[in-house]
């Protein structure tokens, strides 16, 4: 019975990713692409991962759609749709394609017998972190150095983005999010909202040390709310050379690396954590994080200096 | 060799992976002049780290290994400093300070105290750049290797456009969505993995990879990503504008040490994950794509009219010669592939084509700068106004061409042994064609540069510890020529355990 | 057969799917479309890991779940530089006199 | 006792479910924009409302329930919101 139900979700997600390729328009590319984000999202609960259910719900679809979103308003009126090659070439990729995804899915279809599995070297060390969640356990204690590095990532990610300021506008604000006529709706939900979304953000991070939850997810949220008061023209966005949010984006990456080498003298070394303490350095870390990861995740849908600084 | 416990001393390798990303940090968060101060010290710090490092792997003859957080693989990550690793440590120290060195006439902070764009995404992206590469080097799991080629694609991709232009905004898009599509095939091939054996740890892999053809889909996939990242034919269009378009500092990185990454970790999947013997066609097929980008690209950079898109092919060839080890060290008698001649060859090419081609690149920087242009035809003059750097590029040149005493002509020299004795004559053939060609384009560009220049033009004079710096680079590439003729002990430190 | 290897198959479609329209697509906003579809694929591997490999408590195994969190963030960032670059791309107009002839959107080799 | 809440849930949820399909429904049938958002945000709301309901009884404790009760006020405050927006959209001749 259930069965039907998940043969049902695939022809679902198919047809949005069909639809996400195969879109004359390229809006309705990206509205498919965000409709499969969410249905994936439901994959992952099926999937009985929650906490990337949460994550590729609100990065996944919802950043990663917005992102996507504004790219297609800025290039309606510049660039013409692109269409796809002739026929011959699309059987020809087409074959090639489906080579791949048939000799996929008899990997799939031959699973190694018994499935090979971390989870009992992962149950079997969670008392020595203090967390009752598995998943931030092994982004912040089995493997923290992957998730160090890929806030490296993200920051290097913002100054990729900001590089594509020209010289003149450095330092400058980023191009207004605010909407083009902000409409009376968009400012009641920019006010009533923001106050219950920092609160849901927190508590995914407060709450991901012991359930589904965490940085990211937390993160994102915080990043969603701050977008929507810029969006209704609440706010503007700082400048990009303000000190101030500098520090913030970097206090995540940095409290991270400062907490990472204070091992070498408090525990055993880099990224451990003494034991006693483990559960509150780890929650201080995903709190900073959390703060970092929404500004930066603002700021990168928000794209380069698009003005001139002030003097 | 099993990863079982952190060695004495093994912190270095964490400060080598930590103190560069730390430094684009405060690059980031201090911002105003500081930049250049900060890349600067960081460096210094950097180069000790390595060499601390490569004495330590040597005096010891074990390799060095560090396990994060105490966390054993295959539930943790570990680092850890091979001779391998160690080399390829110290060169992309000494490379990336020779380019500091250069980079303090290009990108130095106006004296007024505003930040400006250039020198601020330079020099924090350059330490980026480092700490990707140092992880590259040392990481030795499948997953954080990943987030390495990840980190090496943000730091790249930014620097390539760093001129805002058109041209090398499009390259730089280019670059990026092939390095893109490279890096989800390299996912996509772990993710196989960590279905069939449960670890990304490599060392643990070693000994549990099976020669099934699922593993061999997975692998498949890695490579053929990771041949997108390194630029192998026929994948290699995305390389030549993108590295032309590039500052010349930026350039000579990317030129010099970032596609060797990817080639790196090909060289570990194939000889520390793959499921051994090796298959034979495979790794002719790896070696026939590198001959085609050798003879094609040298080709191609013959016909180049400036003069950095002739180097920039000329990297796609000389990264070919790489490609040719898989069968020389299948096909050898030694008992270890890190015994044989090809092995040595293979990396000594690796090191030396390194050096060289960052002189070259940086070389070519000071001569546009000096002449105001770099077509190829017209740098006449050169010779005269710039004549340390037209040395340094001459020098540079012959170790690409493979002439005695270079460091090119012993790395060319050991894969043509290998290529002999496993009675593989294509290669042969090819090395030797390759040198021709070679010989053809660097000279083309020296008679050009010794000519006397053209009526009323101008030069800008340049800064001798520029000059300098270059001209080490390239000393350091001959000069590695005068390393013994045979397997190289040093490079087969920590493979103890590996059959 | 189990949810984990209908899901399996899906993630092999998708990624099939994404490809195409890597390969065939002209502009660059639709490849870095595509290139999410087989970003998309490639978690669910992951994930099909993961619930194979569930063990001791768990539901899933949660190493691969947490490689497919920092994998998404990673993602979202390429996307947000490749869009930044491309609209950039677009604004710095006609290019400079001795550039290659104007081809407008085209990035395919 | 039990009986009796469980028939609460099942009556609920599947009137809610009745909720979604109209609404689903409607909005595929539906002529243009204007009555499409009728549909879809009369019916989701009143559908979710439901099921929000049914489920409430099998709460094990009452933060559950205020999760519930908070998941329901959010999607009625974003649903409302939403659909004011793409109807001024469309009064303004926007979209298709």
């Amino acid at each position: 019975m259930s069965l039907v139900v998940d043969l049902f979700m695939v022809l679902l997600i198919l047809t949005s990713a069909v639809w996400t390729v195969l879109a004359r328009d390229r809006r309705d590319a990206v509205i498919a692409f965000i409709v499969l984000g969410l249905q994936l999202s439901l994959v992952w609960m099926r999937l009985m991962a929650v906490d990337v259910a949460l994550t590729e719900a609100a990065v996944g679809g919802g950043a990663t759609g917005l992102v996507l979103l504004r790219a297609c308003a800025r290039l309606q009126p510049v660039e013409a749709e692109g269409r796809l090659p002739g026929l011959r070439a699309q059987i020809a990729a087409g074959l090639l394609c489906a080579g791949v995804g048939v000799a996929l899915a008899a990997v799939i279809l031959a699973p190694a017998a018994p499935a090979p599995s971390l989870a009992p070297a992962v149950a079997a060390h969670m008392d020595e972190v203090g967390l009752k969640n598995p998943v931030t356990v092994v982004l912040l204690a089995y493997r923290a150095l992957d998730t160090l590095l890929e806030k490296v990532v993200l920051v290097l990610g913002l100054i990729g983005v900001w590089a594509l300021a020209p010289d003149l506008f450095w330092g400058g604000r980023p191009a207004s999010l605010r909407a083009a006529s902000p409409s009376g709706t968009l400012t009641f939900l920019a006010r009533v909202l923001p106050p219950v979304g920092v609160l849901i953000g927190v508590y995914l991070v407060w709450n991901g040390a012991d359930h589904p939850g965490g940085t990211f997810q937390g993160g994102t949220v915080l990043a969603a709310m701050w977008l929507l008061v810029m969006m209704a023209g609440l706010g503007e966005l700082p400048e990009t050379r303000a000190l101030r949010l500098r520090r913030l984006v970097a206090v995540g990456p940095a409290l991270f690396i400062a907490v990472g080498l204070a091992g070498f003298w408090m525990a055993d070394g880099f990224l451990s954590y003494p034991p006693e303490y483990a559960k509150p350095i780890i929650v201080a870390v995903e709190v900073a994080l959390a703060l970092s990861i929404a500004v930066i995740l603002g700021l990168m849908v928000a794209g380069p200096a698009a003005k001139e600084p002030e003097r | 060799m099993m990863a079982d416990a952190t060695t004495p001393g093994g912190g270095l390798l964490v400060l080598a992976l930590m103190l560069p990303a730390v430094g684009m940090l405060a690059i980031f968060a201090l911002g105003l002049r500081h930049a250049e101060r900060i890349a600067h010290a960081t460096l210094l710090a950097g180069l000790a780290v390595a060499l601390a490092v490569a004495v330590k792997v040597g005096q010891s003859g074990q390799a060095m290994t560090y396990l994060i957080g105490g966390w054993r693989p295959p539930l943790g990550i570990a680092l850890q400093a091979d001779g391998l690793s160690a080399v390829l440590m110290v060169m992309t120290a000494v490379i990336l300070c020779a380019v500091g060195v250069f980079a303090r006439g290009s990108f130095s902070s106006p004296r007024d105290g505003a930040e400006t764009r250039r020198p601020f995404v330079f020099w924090s992206l350059f330490l980026g750049l480092w700490s990707a590469l140092n992880c590259a080097w040392l990481a030795r799991d499948l997953f954080s290797l990943f987030v390495a080629l990840e980190l090496l694609t943000f730091s790249a991709v930014p620097l390539v456009c760093l001129d805002g232009s058109r041209e090398t905004l499009r390259a730089a898009l280019r670059y990026l969505l092939f390095a893109l599509a490279g890096s989800v095939l390299y996912l996509m091939g772990t993710g196989l993995i960590y279905g069939a054996y449960g670890t990304m740890d490599i060392a643990t892999l070693h000994h549990l990879t099976r020669a099934d053809w699922a593993t061999s889909l997975a692998l498949g996939l890695m490579i053929v990503g990771l041949m997108a990242k390194a630029a192998l034919f026929p994948l290699h269009l995305w390389l030549p504008p993108a590295h032309a378009g590039a500052p010349a500092a930026a350039s000579a990185v990317l030129s010099a040490l970032v596609v060797k990454a990817p080639f790196v970790l090909i060289l570990r999947l194939w000889f520390e994950v793959a499921p051994q013997p090796a298959s034979t066609p495979a790794g002719a097929m790896l070696a026939g794509l590198g001959a085609a980008s050798i003879l094609f690209c040298s080709v191609m950079a013959l016909r180049q009219a400036r003069l950095k898109l002739m180097i920039a092919y000329s990297t796609v060839a000389q990264v070919g010669y790489l490609f040719l080890v898989f069968p020389l060290v299948m096909g050898s008698a030694a008992v270890t592939p890190w015994e044989s001649v090809g092995w040595t060859g293979g990396v000594l090419q690796l090191v030396s084509h390194a050096f060289a081609k960052a002189a070259m690149f940086l070389a070519a920087g000071l001569i546009a700068e000096a002449l105001g242009h770099d077509r190829i035809a017209d740098l006449g003059g050169a010779a005269k106004a710039v004549p340390v750097t037209v040395a340094a590029f001459a020098l540079a040149g012959l170790s690409l061409m493979g002439l005695p005493p270079a460091g090119g002509f012993i790395a060319k020299l050991m894969l043509l042994t290998a290529a002999v004795e496993t009675a593989n004559w294509w290669i042969a053939a090819t090395i030797l064609a390759g040198g021709i060609l070679a010989a053809t384009y660097v000279f083309r560009v020296v008679g050009s540069a010794l000519a006397e220049a053209p009526e009323g033009a101008g030069t800008t004079a340049i800064a001798r510890s520029r000059e300098l710096a270059v001209l080490a680079l390239a000393l350091i590439a001959v000069a590695l020529g005068f390393l013994p003729l045979q397997p190289f002990d040093y490079l087969a430190i920590g493979r103890g355990g590996m059959p | 057969m189990t949810p984990a290897t209908l899901y399996g198959l899906c993630a092999a479609a998708l990624v099939a799917i994404g490809l195409f329209g890597l390969i065939l697509h002209p502009t660059p906003l639709r490849k870095v479309i595509s290139f999410n579809l087989i970003g998309s694929g490639t978690f669910l591997f992951f994930g099909i890991a993961a619930r194979r490999g569930a063990a001791a408590g768990f539901l899933g195994d949660p190493v691969p779940q947490a490689m497919v969190i920092t994998g998404i963030v990673v993602a979202f960032a390429a996307t947000a530089l490749a869009v930044a670059l491309l609209l950039r791309m677009l604004e710095a107009g006609a290019p400079t006199v001795d550039g290659p002839p104007e081809q407008p959107d085209d990035l395919s080799p | 006792m039990s009986l009796l809440l469980d028939l609460f849930t099942i009556v609920a949820v599947s009137s809610g479910l009745f909720f979604f399909l109209a609404g689903t429904v409607g909005f595929l049938r539906f002529p243009d924009t204007l009555t499409r958002l009728h549909a879809l945000t009369k019916a989701d709301n009143l559908g979710l409302g439901l099921i929000v309901l049914g489920l409430l009884p099998r709460c094990p404790d009452l933060v559950s329930a205020l999760k519930l009760v908070a998941i329901w006020a959010l999607v009625q405050l974003g649903g409302a919101t939403a659909s004011q927006l793409i109807a001024e959209f469309a009064r303004r001749g926007g979209g298709r």
